[in-house]
């Protein structure tokens, strides 16, 4: 494919960048020295786990530094302008204009005070484009291409009365407002539901062809670049590892930290034998009706839990997923239905629970940013529960907290006394499931535990889970929106959608067609390493 | 000594007992007043006063006027039955004249014709003796009660009121010169206490209570062109020292009252002005309760005279504006002002003594004190601290709030802080607050000698044996009473130097006897 | 909107709750000072009996609940007494001195929140910049004076002899509209340096709260100015702590003065409130105590509504 | 007027206490420990500045009897007597040693204020954790209370307060104390608000914590940023109330020697062109920009931001 874009002009030359992050009062370099050449209507994909540098390569790009961040050597050329020498005006005068960004949350990334229209024709008018009733007209006729509904009025909404998905076409829309030769896709699909991605994608893809507009396209995930880009490059730690068109980068990796990217996804958990006939389950959901205020979240719910099984509750957002495990937790009280744990009856409101109640169902949460206090130090964090249940005190606590960040796989010399914000986002995550062990339960829910972190991450928490498993003969309810992982670590699957289980069984039955509708739209929505794959599922799905 | 043709040897004991316009008419007040000066006064300009006191909550009825703003309004726009001159003596104002009987037991005065209230009407005897009656009867709330008790009986004869009193007093028109008894109009024998309207020198325009007022002269004033020279008055409430300063400074008024005494000496250095001090009887006191120990024991209430520091008080607090008091509560300026008696200084040794003598090496005292005793009265408590730890006396000043000071401090807890505006006559101010079981007898100081002298005195028509008596008693309160008088202190006011007055001050009150408004003009 | 005009209806009732319960509690205060109106009144030439009668008179003698629900009663149908010194009806006395109040604290709102406004948003603009540090440090400055203090500075350097301005803010003789602003420059100028530092402070502070927001990063890669950024990104943002903090300094300009009123010898509510106080005026302190009250719940709500308004997640709901 | 002259000094000020700050820094990251010099050496000027002038002060009130050339309360001159060899900063009104008691002031003021803010921020801080934790019918009476205290003009209640039970510094101490507590507690029950709707409060809430624990272990130490910045600024407003006290006659208790009275008692100097009550008046306003630079500093750290 590069060859497409042989004999067309070089628009972006990027030589030897490195970029300095100050973090402790001194400033070390983060980019060792990237290069980049972008030919005109050119689309780079640059991929790598977090703390890469995509980010702050992507906006090097710009001649743009976040705070805390600066450009230390290297060049930068843009249509043969040398953005580090240019002015702070003069390269203002480039941004939004001939170089947009598209940022990785479109929901945080519009400014909630203005309408999408006139956070649209900011740029155009400032820019000095086009006039501002031109500008809105343009918008509309973008939103249009974009396939937002309602594109004559949309722009009129408030940023938080738009869905994520159409948020993210509306930014790219915004992004195009000046026609620029060069977007920065910043990870623009990570925070959306699978359905919705492939919208995005899609939307993206069309614009950029019609304007053909050169892109840079961040992400983590080789599925999506693999359907958006026509060369890869590969980061690794602020280093480039390798770079080639994507064609040969799926096929052919060379190097070893590639393969292993590429390998992530072949981990599954061996097949369970399958539940003894008569076993009680450890936690039972008995047609559970619940809600807030007078709205009816989850409709008539039921599944069953078994001791060493793992169950995925699988659904978009706003399904139902984590409401009912607030309603296991208790810490909302069903209207109707109950929770039973080994066949007795829990108590709806977790403050009535038993402390021994509380110990036998733990939780590990999503964002491990904001589920562990940032002011403790870790032999808190993990030691409490253990001290609080289970009566540990002195010695005897700092071994047990020994143990477990030796479980966790965590160096309990090195790490004992160290703060959350000393962590990286795995670890962190770690010492979540470390905090639910301390109180030997039963029963663990992870809600959407891998979401936030990188694939290969992610992987080595899945596989942790998994030994503790069979280690301790957990029970685990896995709520998740990704259905690779379902793939690799659940038992049983249930499916939801609007409150109520559309479908539910083990995980073979599940995969296996033919399949409920809904569960069919989840599951061929699952971007596929095939370049092709967008391109055919959208063909497919537009004959159908 | 016939009764009614009796004349005082001394200067200010002149027309006591009989007062009379000597002739009347223009001359009218030739005899006392400042001839020279007057024939200067101009007439014209509008005279802005900044006065340190005025409430938001004063009142038009006289028998509460307790501030100075509301005495200075009153001398502004109303006239008494007797004037007090700048020379402390008698002036017939609304009173033409009067006769007192041999006992000073019945008192006749006759009232003048002609005097004009800002209304239109005129001063008749009902007004007299409504406005008199005002403080008297049971309901009545005002502070003049207790001086005008006295009074038996008023009956009206044509133009004369004659009154009875209880007992003889030789000075009863000093009462009637008392500033809550203006002669107001009066209807069903009631005055109005809601009304402005008055006999006196300027009408009031506006008033605003605790901000200012503005007085227009009044063309029907009987006095004529021989007093109140200025168009009008203004009078402004400005409660904050500095900023009275800065007004006067700034010439955003002519005179000022009360100057702050810490820098009047910085003040005197600003071009055109002129500080006026007036010493007259103003003092302060620390009055000891008593009938409590250890304020029981002269010996203790001697040793704490001795160990304050007079001068240093009067030099820090008074800023030398004011004389050092003796421990009695009659000024340089009186009749009977004893001048044999010693003068008490500072004498920490003398205070040792005094404390041996009640069997003490030291004590430990506490005095509660607010500023709203007298103005700089936490300093000088403070200083008293500090001087009579040399005494062995180890003194706890206890600042109380201003706000009740009056009500829950004074007269309440065992050694305060008061002032006195002082009284015109002797016997005034001994039976006010020295007399046994007297309202205000502020440290409930009870001696036999001296309450059968006051009585005797009181009525007593020989000068040289009414002298005799008041320089006893002066010297029974200075060694024995229960209140310690460090310092006299000087009415202080400062104007710029187009202001113009007679040689002569009146020192019975701060501002020219609250009168200025009717004496001064602009030069 | 109706949620908006229910909210208001809401604050409104509970305001008229914090009224009541404000007005109980200033009673029992007055009730509880030492010494009552008839003693003050009178003073230092009070003698028992003139106490008593004067406390027959005034009704003073009733038991504590029966004066207390004796002015509800009236205040419920609209008459707030008369005050016991000088027999004037409350609503007069406060009247003329509550619209000098005013008039004083729009004059010192009016130069004060946009100062604190631009110096705020200039401030952030440059933040650790020399003027940011050297802005910050002067406006701690002018609050960590005494406010008395920063008055009696600014007379001296601007009235005094053959100064600009005069020293006192005489509003005697009925001023023109002109003269008035002429003659309280002085105290609105020491209002204005007492609130602008807390109001610049908390603008400063919630803009650069909002500066890592990835859409002000947004605007920025859009190639917005940094002034444009402040002013239109980020501005809109941080109203609602900003429109608080400006509501508390307002209810502060109304309440707050009673010594630049001293000091200036202006007639407003705060020194009316402090005289009544020390002559246990009881009528009248309620009936400033209330303004004082009803003033703070009606710029908190206004403050609460505009906080609302400026944000449009509550204004348009999905 | 010349303008030019003030600026001049202004700008000579700003500089020589910016050399300060940058002497005392280096001094301080040369003796201190190694930890401590770290975070030390990322001070800005001003708040290096801050910590010196804090660290004076901190002396000034420890050691003012070894250090004032006079006692608190002795008379040793003539009131209002000029700066001269003896008494350096002149007498103030009752000819007591100016320098003396400003040395005094120190201990009496800081201590003072330092008491009342504590004493506040106990109060306002536990009952506004409190009040956003609980929630429901505790929140709604607590702020509720909190309102109508807050509808009182604080100088007006404090002077109603003062008179009823007093003017001993403890009651003046419990008096500002309290006022200040109200808006102590609207912060911290705000602050707290964004912290409880964390999962870290949800895990505690579900392992079954008692409520005083979660107050005080998960929420008050994410609370402390925003609180420690209100301290800044409320200790520095204690001098500021008591000043206005004195002014309405309610202060401390004479002799005491304290910043905010002695401004009061010599104010009217400053009307004639005498500097003096600048003296104390400048006491107070360089410890408050001295403590807000130190606290703009911590609350710059804690925030993260790093430009």
């Amino acid at each position: 494919m590069t060859d497409e874009f042989a004999d067309k002009d070089v628009l972006l030359t990027i030589k030897d960048l490195r970029i300095e992050g100050r973090s402790d009062e001194t400033w070390n370099e983060i980019v060792h020295g990237v290069d980049i050449t972008l030919r005109k209507g050119e689309v780079l994909g640059l991929i790598g786990e977090s703390g890469a540098g995509k980010s702050t390569v992507g906006l090097a790009a710009m001649g743009f530094t976040r705070d805390g961040c600066r450009i230390s050597d290297g060049t930068i050329d843009f249509d043969g302008i040398d953005l580090r020498a240019a002015s702070a005006g003069d390269r203002r005068a480039l941004m939004g204009k001939r170089i947009a960004y598209v940022a990785q949350s479109a929901a945080a990334s519009f400014n909630p005070s203005h309408k999408l229209i006139d956070q649209y024709s900011e740029a155009p008018v400032q820019h000095g484009v086009m006039g501002k009733s031109e500008a809105e007209s343009d918008a509309t006729d973008l939103y249009r291409r974009m396939q937002l509904p309602d594109p004559d009025n949309i722009g009129f909404r408030y940023p938080h009365q738009v869905s994520g998905g159409q948020l993210q076409r509306a930014m790219t829309a915004m992004a195009m407002a000046c026609r620029p030769d060069l977007i920065i896709f910043d990870e623009p699909t990570t925070a959306l539901d699978v359905t919705t991605q492939i919208e995005v994608l899609a939307a993206i893809r069309n614009i950029v062809e019609e304007f053909d507009t050169a892109a840079i396209y961040i992400t983590h995930d080789l599925a999506v670049v693999a359907q958006m880009a026509d060369r890869i490059k590969v980061l690794l730690k602020g280093d480039e590892v390798e770079e080639s068109d994507t064609a040969s980068m799926l096929s052919d990796p060379q190097e070893d930290y590639t393969k292993s990217l590429w390998a992530v996804r072949s981990y599954a958990r061996p097949e369970q034998p399958p539940v003894a006939a008569g076993e009680t389950p450890v936690v039972s959901v008995r047609n559970v009706t619940a809600g807030y205020g007078s709205i009816d979240v989850l409709k008539d719910v039921n599944f069953d839990i078994y001791a060493k099984r793992t169950v995925a509750v699988v659904g978009e957002s706003g399904s139902g997923k984590s409401t009912t495990a607030r309603v296991i937790t208790g810490l909302l009280p069903p209207r109707k239905g109950e929770i039973l744990f080994d066949g007795q009856t829990l108590p709806s409101d977790y403050r009535k629970r038993s402390r021994d109640q509380l110990r036998q169902a733990q939780m590990i949460y999503q964002m491990a940013d904001t589920a562990l206090n940032p002011k403790l130090r870790l032999r808190e964090l993990i030691g409490r529960p253990a001290q609080m249940y289970l009566g540990l005190q002195g010695k005897a606590l700092t071994e047990r907290i020994r143990q477990l960040l030796d479980l966790i796989e965590l160096e309990p010399d090195e790490y004992i006394d160290r703060l959350p914000s000393e962590l990286s986002g795995g670890q962190k995550q770690r010492i979540g499931i470390a905090r639910a062990l301390a109180a030997e339960p039963k029963f663990i829910i992870c809600d959407e535990v891998t979401s936030a972190l990188d694939q290969l991450v992610a992987e080595g928490i899945l596989r942790l889970l998994d030994k503790l498993q069979n280690e301790f003969d957990l029970a685990y309810m896995f709520i998740t929106h990704d259905l690779a992982t379902v793939r690799s670590i659940a038992d049983e699957v249930v499916v939801m959608k609007e409150g109520k289980v559309v479908a539910q069984g083990p995980k073979l039955e599940m995969f296996q067609p033919p399949h409920d509708p809904y569960t069919e739209l989840l599951l061929s929505s699952v971007p596929e390493m095939d370049p092709n794959w967008l391109s055919d599922l959208l063909k497919a799905r537009g004959e159908a | 000594m016939s009764s009614n043709k009796f004349m005082s040897s001394g200067v200010s004991r002149r027309g006591v007992l009989k007062g009379a316009s000597a002739i009347g008419g223009a001359a009218l007040l030739t005899p006392m007043g400042t001839p020279m000066a007057r024939a200067q006064a101009m007439r014209g300009g509008t005279l802005r006063v900044g006065m340190a006191h005025g409430s938001t909550t004063d009142s038009l009825d006289p028998g509460s006027w307790e501030n100075d703003f509301s005495i200075f309004l009153a001398h502004s726009s109303n006239n008494y039955l007797v004037e007090i001159g700048q020379d402390g003596s008698l002036i017939p104002e609304v009173a033409e004249g009067w006769e007192a009987s041999p006992d000073a037991r019945v008192w006749t005065f006759t009232i003048r014709s002609g005097v004009q209230y800002h209304s239109g009407r005129t001063v008749t005897a009902e007004d007299v003796v409504a406005s008199i009656n005002h403080h008297l009867g049971d309901d009545s709330t005002s502070a003049a009660k207790p001086i005008l008790e006295v009074i038996t009986e008023m009956t009206i004869d044509g133009m004369n009121v004659v009154f009875t009193l209880a007992d003889g007093n030789a000075d009863f028109p000093f009462v009637l010169s008392d500033y809550h008894v203006p002669i107001l109009p009066s209807n069903n024998g009631e005055i109005d206490v809601t009304s402005t309207d008055g006999c006196g020198p300027y009408v009031i325009d506006q008033l605003e209570q605790g901000v200012g007022a503005s007085l227009t002269r009044h063309d029907g004033y009987w006095k004529g062109d021989s007093r109140a020279h200025f168009d009008g008055v203004e009078i402004l409430a400005i409660h904050d020292a500095a900023a009275r300063q800065n007004a006067l400074i700034s010439g955003e008024v002519d005179y000022i009252d009360t100057v702050d005494l810490n820098t009047v000496h910085l003040l005197q250095r600003a071009p055109g002005m002129v500080i006026f001090p007036v010493t007259g009887n103003q003092h302060y006191g620390l009055p000891m309760d008593s009938r409590q120990a250890p304020y029981s024991d002269n010996n203790v209430r001697m040793a704490l005279k001795y160990a304050i520091d007079r001068e240093q008080m009067v030099d820090t607090i008074l800023n030398g504006f004011g004389s050092v008091g003796n421990d009695h509560p009659i000024g340089p300026g009186q009749r009977y002002f004893n001048t044999e008696l010693e003068q008490k200084s500072y004498d920490p040794d003398r205070a040792r003594y005094y404390l041996q003598q009640s069997g003490l090496d030291s004590i430990d005292l506490e005095i509660n004190i607010a500023d709203a005793a007298f103005s700089g009265a936490v300093d000088a408590a403070v200083l008293f601290s500090e001087s009579a730890a040399a005494g062995g006396i180890n003194l706890t000043v206890s600042r109380e709030p201003n706000d009740g000071y009056w009500s829950n401090v004074w007269m309440q807890k065992p050694f305060v802080g008061t002032y006195w505006g002082g009284r015109p006559v002797e016997d005034l101010m001994f039976t006010t607050a020295y007399a046994e079981g007297a309202s205000w007898n502020e440290s409930y100081w009870s001696h036999e000698r001296f309450n059968e002298l006051l009585v005797a005195a009181r009525a007593e028509l020989n000068d040289d044996l009414r002298r005799e008596m008041y320089f006893e008693m002066q010297q029974i309160v200075s060694d024995e009473g229960s209140t310690i008088i460090p310092m006299f202190a000087a009415y202080v006011g400062a104007h710029n130097d187009t202001l113009m007055h007679g040689d002569e001050i009146a020192t019975n009150w701060a501002n020219d006897g609250h009168r200025m408004t009717e004496r001064w003009w602009f030069g | 909107m109706s949620h908006i005009w229910s909210m208001i209806g809401k604050r409104l009732a509970l305001g008229l709750l914090t009224l009541f319960i404000v007005s109980v509690l200033i009673f029992l205060a007055t009730e509880l000072l030492p010494g009552d109106f008839a003693e003050e009144f009178l003073g230092q030439s009070a003698t028992e009996e003139t106490v008593a009668a004067l406390r027959r008179e005034l009704g003073l003698d009733q038991p504590m609940h029966i004066r207390y629900i004796d002015w509800l009663t009236g205040a419920l149908q609209g008459d707030f007494g008369n005050s016991l010194s000088n027999r004037r009806p409350v609503s007069e006395l406060i009247g003329g001195r509550f619209g000098n109040t005013l008039f004083l604290a729009a004059y010192a709102a009016a130069i004060a929140v946009p100062l604190s406004l631009a110096l705020g948003i200039l401030a952030a603009l440059y933040r650790n910049s020399f003027f940011d540090r050297f802005a910050n440090a002067a406006a701690l400055t002018a609050i960590s004076f005494p406010e008395f203090f920063l008055a009696y500075i600014l007379i001296v350097w601007l009235a005094g002899a053959g100064g600009l301005f005069p020293s006192m803010a005489n509003l005697r003789g009925d001023p023109s509209f002109g003269d008035m602003l002429y003659r309280t420059f002085l105290p609105a100028l020491t209002m204005t340096l007492v609130v602008t530092a807390h109001m610049m402070r908390m603008t400063r502070a919630a803009i650069i709260n909002l500066l890592a927001s990835p859409y002000i990063e947004m605007a920025r890669l859009k190639g917005m100015s940094p002034m444009r950024v402040v002013v239109k990104h980020a501005l809109p943002n941080a109203l609602a702590p900003i429109i608080n903090v400006i509501a508390l300094n307002l209810a502060y300009l109304i309440t707050g003065v009673v010594l630049v009123e001293v000091v200036f010898v202006y007639p407003g509510l705060g020194q009316l409130m402090v005289d009544s106080v020390a002559s246990r005026d009881m009528p009248v302190v309620q009936g400033v105590a209330l303004i004082f009250a009803a003033a703070y719940v009606l710029l908190n709500l206004t403050a609460d509504v505009l906080a609302t308004l400026s944000n449009p997640r509550l204004v348009h709901r999905r | 007027m010349n303008i030019i002259m003030p600026l001049v000094w202004i700008a000579a000020v700003c500089a020589a206490a910016m050399a300060a700050g940058w002497i005392f820094r280096t001094v301080a990251v040369a003796v201190s420990p190694r930890a401590i010099a770290k975070a030390l050496k990322s001070a800005p000027l001003t708040a290096s500045f801050g910590m010196l002038m804090i660290l004076i002060y901190i002396v000034g009130a420890f050691l003012a009897p070894a250090i004032a050339p006079f006692s608190e309360t002795e008379i040793v001159g003539r009131e209002f007597q000029p700066w001269d060899d003896v008494h350096l900063l002149g007498t103030d009104s009752l000819g007591r040693d100016m320098l003396s008691r400003l040395i005094y002031g120190a201990r009496n003021t800081v201590g003072i204020a330092f008491a009342t803010t504590i004493i506040a921020f106990a109060i306002g801080s536990i009952t506004g954790l409190l009040a956003a934790t609980v929630g429901g019918w505790m929140d709604q009476t607590l702020s509720r209370a909190v309102d109508v205290l807050m509808a009182i003009p604080a100088l007006i209640f404090s002077l109603l307060l003062l008179s009823i039970f007093g003017t001993s510094v403890v009651t003046l101490i419990l008096v500002i104390a309290i006022i200040d507590s109200t808006r102590v507690f609207r912060l911290a029950r705000s602050v707290a608000l964004n912290i409880v709707v964390m999962d870290y409060i949800e895990a505690a809430k579900l392992r079954g914590e008692g409520l005083w624990r979660l107050i005080t272990r998960e929420i008050l130490p994410n609370a402390t940023a925003p609180l420690v910045a209100e301290f800044g600024l409320r200790f520095c407003f204690v001098f500021l109330t008591i000043s206005a006290l004195s002014f309405l006659g309610l202060g401390i208790q004479p002799p005491t020697a304290d910043w905010g009275s002695m401004v009061k008692e010599n104010a009217t100097l400053i009307t004639f062109g005498d500097i003096t009550p600048l003296l104390p008046a400048g006491a107070i306003a360089l410890l408050t920009v001295s403590v807000n630079f130190v606290v703009d500093w911590q609350l710059h750290r804690a925030s993260g931001l790093k430009d």
